[in-house]
């Protein structure tokens, strides 16, 4: 069994090393083997997954090492896997999610001449997700780890004609990598700690090490959580990246690599459990990311973009619950799974959307599309209705689990706070995706031609992109009510990840109850402010706060004039400093000696006599020397 | 009179010598200096013989007078080709020792 | 003749030297400053004739001989014959042309006198062994001198043997020109001349005056200025040629001047007459 | 005695050089075939070395020691650790690539053009550099070492001045005028280098008595040779003012950018991936072995002169507008982290910054040796002249992609592994320094990503539509490099298994200790 792990990696790495390499003959089937190799990888999971529920609770991880990677003095990396009941909750995930994706953008990309290259990224995607879930050690994740940001990085840019693709790409990159000196230094920490970087020695000699070390590598460990999971203040870079393809919108950026932060913080939790430092800036991160994102989420009109905020504010929810420590990871992780399910899902809605509007994707220009829509309008609206925690949806049992965890932090003020911020995210979710509702399925048309000139016909998508859909709003609905019955999920995880019942500073019913009345009261706002009234085709001015919101809360600006500006000062005026300062003494010297040296040529003025004179005066001197020697 | 005086005559007329050379521009007078100090060198090396008693001094006289006439045979001959080109004996005219 | 030699010098040599050491230094810096090389080359020559009798005071008799022979009558008068050749009579300029040159020259003329004469006024030269026995050892000094030449010295002798030799050559080789191809005959020298269109006819004469040398004076042209084709090339360029033009001007207007008075004085001679004609 | 094949690797490529030479002048393409065989016969020859190489064996292998000039004691001593092992194999691997590259760099240029470029004369000078630079891994005798360290700024000065990049602004004068302003600069820099070292040398020779490496190392080991501490410090800064002006390192880098910007792009890879990796090898070599306590002594000074190298040569690789000058900085901010993990003195670090010279070498080779088939498709070095090749060449993007996450250390890719030992090594003894140190990853991947999307992305430049994507004869020189690139990134083992022992070696010189981690982890 443990040789099945390499495979898990090993059948995307093929796929996407043949369509890459390939060439042009791939171009008719490529799409097909990257999905079948995809699909292959699922299988191999299910296989291992049955393989796991076969044995003990405390028999299901599985490790495997292949091969020392790098063997240095006091050094030794290598690569090794472990399957335990976390990871695996990632693998089937991770592949179940991108497999269908993969079915879906056989039809999304088909017009596209370069989908051979696509399914190759797509491919490489889930090899270096899967290697991250995977890893048995730090330093192998984070090559997981940079590895889906470089898929992400080049799906993104996969429009590189488009500048904004291209740049929006880099940026998502560059910010990543913020977060990844983050991760860089928390492994070399954790060397210097404990003199080894694999999951089982960390995590399981914790004790030993000070408290203040360990909120270093907790607070290193969050900064990479916040880069790969566009938390606050490293978050700018997901709304940007909505400019690549729409699938990959779906399965990178809403259902796992930006989970992965999630993950790290999870799979860390032996180290945070021991540094409540590091764990309240996790739950602050998380808090102010999740009111962060819904805020962003209220105010866009581009469909995926609002769709983005609200990722990362859900993210932020899962965030906010690992910080709660043993009483939120499990839960945590199962919002992270539902999330999975229903985002991908709005988001292959949202792309099915624009598939049929001519790659519109401002709201405000959509309107009464349920009719032409069908399928897409119903699975969209389960998404919608799991999202906002619809009673017995799946959003509904992972995500009030977390607030009920929030309410349960530290028994004090910390409770109500970050309960009550999370009860309040609630209430924006319900109102920012009514609103995306609203404006995109109900109300009346607000069509416009596109830049050509073409009138949109909307039509529903074709099989291959609306089976994924279906299939994902059935887990929508119902994952959650499969895992939160009896608590299968919690205990499936306990083994790794430990859980305690938390205790809310309030009653549970309390809680789902304000829970209930608050996202019915933020779908009620909503809907009174665009059900009722028609929604203007141009957008209105709006408040401070909404212009706020749409430019991000003015995080790029900062980000612009701060880092973009002031960096180009910086490296204009330090190639300024080269060339003038440290090559400028180099050159002056050298100037200086040929000044000195234009001066000294003078002396050479071709008239014999005048070198008769230094001869002599030469002569002279030596006569002086000879005699100044005798006489001393 | 000590026969010393001999010497501060001989440095005497190489300075003058030397100074002449130094000064002049035409060739051949410059050559003559040179001759000077030649002569001037001799008279010094014909005083120390007769200081230090023994003739080697002469000898070294004898053959200054050799090299001397061989060199003004050859600094002459050049002096006139010279001359033949350049219609000019003046050494200030030959400054092509420069870039 | 022994005495002469030895280290003690007797009073007549002490006069001898002074008087003649002040010739030589004249002789010396009247090389120096001389603005005509022939004048430069005579006064070397008195100071090397000066020296060759320093020679014999010294009691190097065969090297004063041998100065006079080979350098006063030999190699001055081949620096003779080369100012001849060159041209006796041009004057130098003493006139500086490098800048500086002049006074770093004195300077270290200057200075190096000094030190020369501060080195030999500290060493210590005041025991002498005269020359006495060494010119007397083989019989005389030229057989001194010979007993060395042709033994010690016999390689530098004949190495110098050998450079006189080269350094003829050398003179020959620099100072002769092969005629690379034949002389061009009167006929083909007046073909060209007529080729390149100038002075068909010979070149004009000369002015002649009775008064003059006429072959250095330049034929006046009718505006009255000298024609340099009528004087001879070596004669311009050593600057021998004399301007008469001027001359011959003055002379008609001295000359009208003189009629002119001798005229008014008649005039006036006439007007008395003819006023006493008239009275 | 067995056979002599430390000297065969010089001297075959040496002999290459004169055959090459004398191909006549009409036979171009015969030139560069020699050429590219006797590479090729280098680098099996260095195949062999590494072969015959025990790891485990003694510190000095293959050793050859002939008298050479007996009064001064210097001897023709040869022999190669670990580390010049692969450094030898990095050099002789490099060339065929670098010949391949630059097949029609210097072929003559288009008629009515005066300027004479002698095709022969390039690639001999190439093999002729291969030589002295493999002579110099392998020399054990400091004098030898010294003469082979000076007499390869010989061939480098014609390289560069004799062969510029046909890609330049402004007219053939102004671009003569440049390119011989980086050969001087080139020349002037690493000989006031090699004078200081020659002073300390010499300096050596009178202290030690002896200009061998192994005979020096095992006198002041057994405390036989006692040499003042002022002296000692006096000495390694001669030998170190040298190197770090041929590694280089900041302050004296400026010679970098304009030689390899005026260079064509295999002379530029010649120089950063082969020539100045003899300085950081020298460091190694020399420095900590001759002189361990003035290196411990110059420790702080130049940890901190190399993190500045890092974050400057990075900032500056930003702000450049000309490609090969991005690299050349780029060069500069990666030789910055060799030095580090030279001088932190962990086994980590040296394991790190030996390796660091391999990967170094692999990645600037393939990303200057695209962006030199880019320039010259083009002839233009500005940046801004680019756009959209993406979508004319996609293979070319590919690759330049490639070696430009080569670049900024990828994990996956071969540089990943040196530069994270390296930061590990440094972070182990100095926390601040690495932490400054791993900030550099960021602007490394700001300087490729910006260069990356100026170039490739957005919509494609009209001049640039007719360009053709990479040729066979391209495509072989840079496939085989990216493949190392992949291979030691998954599977760096066979370097570390050699340079390992070495590293040993070098920290028992130093008598330095990694330090132990705070707490003993559980296994």
């Amino acid at each position: 069994m443990e040789n099945l792990i390499a495979l898990l990696v090993a059948a995307p790495l093929l796929g996407a090393v043949v369509l890459l390499l390939g060439g042009r003959r791939l171009d008719g089937t490529g799409h097909l083997l990257g999905t079948v190799l995809a699909a292959a990888s699922f299988v191999v999971g299910a296989v291992l997954f049955a393989d796991m529920l076969g044995k003990g609770a405390e028999e299901r991880t599985l490790t495997s090492t292949l091969y020392s990677w790098i063997p240095v003095e006091g050094f030794q990396a290598d690569v090794a896997f472990r399957l335990d009941q976390l990871s695996m909750t990632f693998v089937l995930l991770i592949t179940g999610v991108g497999t269908l994706i993969h079915l879906y953008s056989i039809g999304y990309m088909e017009h596209d001449e370069r989908r051979r290259r696509f399914f190759g990224y797509l491919n490489l995607f889930l090899a270096a997700m899967l290697l991250l879930v995977l890893a048995d050690n730090y330093l192998l994740l984070y090559v997981g780890w940079e590895g889906v940001g470089l898929a992400s990085y080049l799906l993104i840019g996969f429009w590189q004609h488009k500048p904004s693709a291209a740049t929006a790409a880099k940026k998502a990159f560059l910010v990543n990598r913020v977060g990844d000196v983050g991760l860089s230094i928390a492994i070399m920490l954790m060397f210097t700690t404990f003199g080894t970087f694999a999951f089982g020695p960390v995590l399981s000699s914790v004790d030993g090490a000070s408290e203040g070390t360990l909120t270093a590598i907790g607070l290193m460990l969050l900064l990479a959580a916040c880069g790969k999971s566009a938390q606050v203040p490293l978050q700018s870079w997901l709304g940007d990246a909505m400019e690549g393809p729409t699938p990959v919108s779906a399965l990178i950026h809403a259902a796992t690599m930006v989970t992965a932060g999630v993950y790290l913080i999870v799979r860390s939790g032996a180290i945070f459990n021991a540094a409540p430092d590091a764990q309240l800036a996790v739950v602050i991160v998380g808090a102010v990311t999740l009111l962060f994102g819904a805020i962003v989420g209220c105010a866009k009109d581009d469909i995926k973009k609002a769709l983005a905020g609200s990722t990362m504010s859900q993210i932020g929810y899962m965030v906010l619950a690992a910080g709660l420590g043993p009483i939120g990871y499990a839960f945590a992780i199962m919002h992270l799974v539902t999330h999975g399910f229903f985002k991908a899902g709005l988001f292959l809605g949202a792309g099915s959307v624009m598939h049929g509007m001519n790659d519109e994707v401002d709201m405000r220009r959509y309107g009464g599309l349920r009719r032409y829509m069908p399928v897409t309008f119903v699975t969209f609206g389960l998404g919608y209705l799991a999202i906002i925690g619809f009673p017995g949806l799946s959003g509904f049992w992972s995500k009030d689990k977390i607030i009920e965890a929030a309410f349960a932090y530290d028994d004090g003020v910390r409770g109500w706070i970050f309960g009550g911020v999370a009860l309040l995210g609630a209430g924006i979710t319900a109102f920012y995706m009514t609103r995306v509702m609203i404006m995109t399925f109900f109300g009346e048309k607000r069509w416009q031609p596109d830049a050509e000139g073409n009138p949109p016909h909307p039509h529903e998508s074709p099989k291959s992109m609306t089976i994924p859909m279906i299939v994902l709003a059935f887990g929508s609905v119902f994952a959650g009510g499969f895992f939160a019955v009896g608590d299968r999920f919690v205990n499936w995880l306990a083994p790794v990840t430990e859980f305690e019942h938390p205790h809310p500073v309030i009653s549970v019913p309390a809680i789902t109850t304000a829970t209930v009345v608050v996202l019915l009261a933020g779908a009620a706002v909503a809907w009174a402010m665009y059900g009722r009234r028609p929604v203007p085709v141009e957008a209105p001015r709006g408040s401070l706060l909404t212009r706020a919101a749409r430019r991000d809360l003015y995080q790029d600006d900062v980000n612009h004039v701060v880092l973009v500006r002031g960096g180009e000062h910086l490296t204009r005026s330090l190639v300024y400093v080269d060339h003038t300062l440290v090559d400028g003494v180099v050159n002056g010297t050298a100037a200086g000696f040929g000044g000195l040296s234009g001066r000294l040529r003078r002396l050479q003025n071709g008239y014999a006599r005048s070198y008769a004179v230094s001869m002599f005066g030469g002569a002279a001197i030596l006569v002086a020397a000879t005699l100044l020697m005798r006489a001393v | 009179m000590n026969p010393v005086n001999y010497l501060y005559l001989a440095a005497l007329l190489f300075t003058i010598g030397a100074t002449g050379v130094l000064i002049r521009r035409n060739a051949i007078v410059v050559f003559m200096c040179i001759e000077l100090m030649l002569n001037a060198c001799n008279l010094a090396l014909v005083a120390f013989s007769r200081m230090h008693g023994n003739l080697d001094g002469q000898i070294i006289a004898f053959f200054t007078m050799v090299v001397a006439a061989a060199e003004v045979v050859v600094g002459l001959a050049i002096i006139v080709s010279l001359f033949r080109s350049r219609h000019s004996a003046s050494v200030d005219d030959a400054s092509l020792m420069k870039l | 003749m022994s005495t002469l030699a030895a280290y003690a010098t007797s009073t007549g040599e002490a006069v001898q030297f002074w008087i003649l050491g002040t010739v030589a230094v004249v002789g010396a810096l009247c090389t120096v400053l001389m603005r005509r090389a022939v004048h430069s080359a005579l006064c070397l020559a008195a100071t090397m004739i000066v020296l060759a009798v320093f020679y014999l005071a010294n009691g190097a008799y065969f090297l004063g001989v041998v100065q006079i022979v080979v350098y006063t009558g030999a190699i001055m008068m081949l620096f003779l014959f080369v100012v001849m050749l060159v041209g006796v009579t041009a004057a130098d300029s003493l006139k500086e042309t490098i800048k500086g040159q002049r006074w770093l020259a004195a300077l270290c003329g200057l200075g190096f006198g000094v030190l020369l004469v501060a080195g030999i006024g500290n060493a210590a030269l005041r025991n002498f062994n005269g020359l006495g026995a060494a010119n007397t050892a083989r019989g005389g000094n030229v057989e001194g001198l010979a007993a060395l030449i042709f033994t010690r010295y016999v390689f530098a002798f004949e190495i110098t043997g050998v450079l006189l030799i080269t350094a003829a050559v050398g003179a020959m080789v620099l100072t002769h020109r092969e005629r690379t191809e034949r002389a061009r005959t009167q006929r083909e020298l007046a073909e060209q001349r007529v080729r390149e269109g100038k002075h068909l006819p010979p070149l004009p004469a000369p002015g002649v005056y009775a008064r003059h040398n006429a072959v250095d004076i330049a034929g006046l042209l009718p505006d009255g200025t000298p024609s340099e084709l009528t004087v001879s090339r070596t004669l311009r360029e050593r600057g021998q040629v004399r301007d008469v033009s001027r001359e011959a001007m003055e002379d008609l207007k001295a000359l009208e001047q003189r009629s002119e008075e001798r005229l008014g004085r008649d005039r006036a001679e006439h007007d008395r007459d003819g006023q006493e004609a008239t009275r | 005695m067995s056979f002599p094949i430390l000297t065969a690797t010089a001297v075959l490529p040496a002999v290459g050089a004169i055959a090459t030479a004398a191909v006549p002048a009409a036979r171009r393409t015969a030139a560069k075939w020699t050429a590219l065989l006797f590479s090729l016969g280098t680098l099996v020859l260095a195949g062999v070395v590494l072969a015959r190489f025990e790891p485990g064996g003694d510190r000095y292998q293959l050793t050859e020691s002939h008298a050479w000039i007996a009064d001064f004691g210097v001897r023709y001593e040869l022999g190669v650790d670990g580390i010049g092992v692969v450094m030898v194999a990095l050099t002789a691997l490099l060339i065929p690539f670098v010949i391949a590259a630059g097949w029609n760099d210097a072929d003559p240029l288009e008629a009515g053009s005066r300027r004479w470029r002698p095709t022969q004369g390039f690639f001999a000078l190439i093999l002729m550099v291969e030589a002295m630079v493999i002579l110099s891994f392998e020399a054990t005798d400091v004098f030898l070492f010294y003469i082979l360290f000076e007499a390869m700024l010989i061939p480098m000065y014609f390289l560069i001045g004799g062969f510029g990049d046909r890609a330049h602004a402004g007219t053939e004068e102004h671009a003569a005028a440049q390119r011989s302003y980086a050969a001087v600069k080139f020349l002037l820099y690493n000989l006031v280098g090699g004078l200081i070292m020659l002073a300390a040398v010499i300096g050596l020779y009178v202290v030690a008595g002896s200009f061998s490496l192994s005979e020096i190392a095992a006198a002041r080991a057994s405390g036989e040779l006692e040499m003042a501490t002022t002296t000692e410090r006096l000495l390694f800064l001669g030998f170190f003012f040298a190197f770090a002006v041929k590694a280089p390192l900041w302050p004296l880098h400026t010679w970098l950018p304009n030689a390899m910007g005026e260079a064509t792009a295999p002379v530029a890879v010649l120089i950063t991936a082969v020539v100045d990796k003899v300085g950081t090898f020298a460091m190694l070599r020399f420095c900590l072995q001759l002189f361990p306590e003035a290196s411990q002594w110059a420790t702080p000074v130049i940890v901190v002169l190399a993190l500045v190298s890092i974050v400057y040569g990075a900032l500056l690789a930003v702000g450049q507008r000309d490609i090969k000058r991005l690299v050349a900085y780029a060069s500069v901010s990666h030789f910055g982290f060799i030095v580090l993990g030279i001088f932190v003195m962990t086994s980590q670090g040296q394991s790190g910054a030996t390796l660091y010279m391999v990967n170094h070498g692999l990645s600037t080779a393939a990303l200057m040796l695209v962006a030199g088939f880019l320039i010259s498709r083009r002839g233009s070095r500005l940046i801004a002249d680019y756009g959209g090749v993406q979508k004319v060449a996609p293979v070319l993007a590919g690759t330049f992609l490639i070696g430009g996450l080569a670049t900024l250390s990828l994990p996956g890719l071969a540089p990943f592994v040196s530069e994270f030992l390296v930061l590990v090594g440094t972070f182990s003894v100095y926390p601040v320094a690495g932490i400054v140190a791993t900030t550099g990853i960021v602007l490394a991947a700001l300087y490729t990503l910006v260069l990356y999307q100026r170039t490739m992305t957005g919509p494609v430049k009209e001049e640039l539509r007719a360009m053709p994507d990479l040729k066979a004869r391209e495509l072989a020189v840079v496939a085989p490099l990216i493949a190392l690139l992949l291979f030691l990134g998954v599977f760096p083992k066979p370097v570390t298994e050699i340079v390992n022992p070495a590293v040993e070696h070098t920290m028992s010189d130093v008598q330095k200790q990694d330090p132990r981690p705070e707490v003993e982890a559980a296994k």
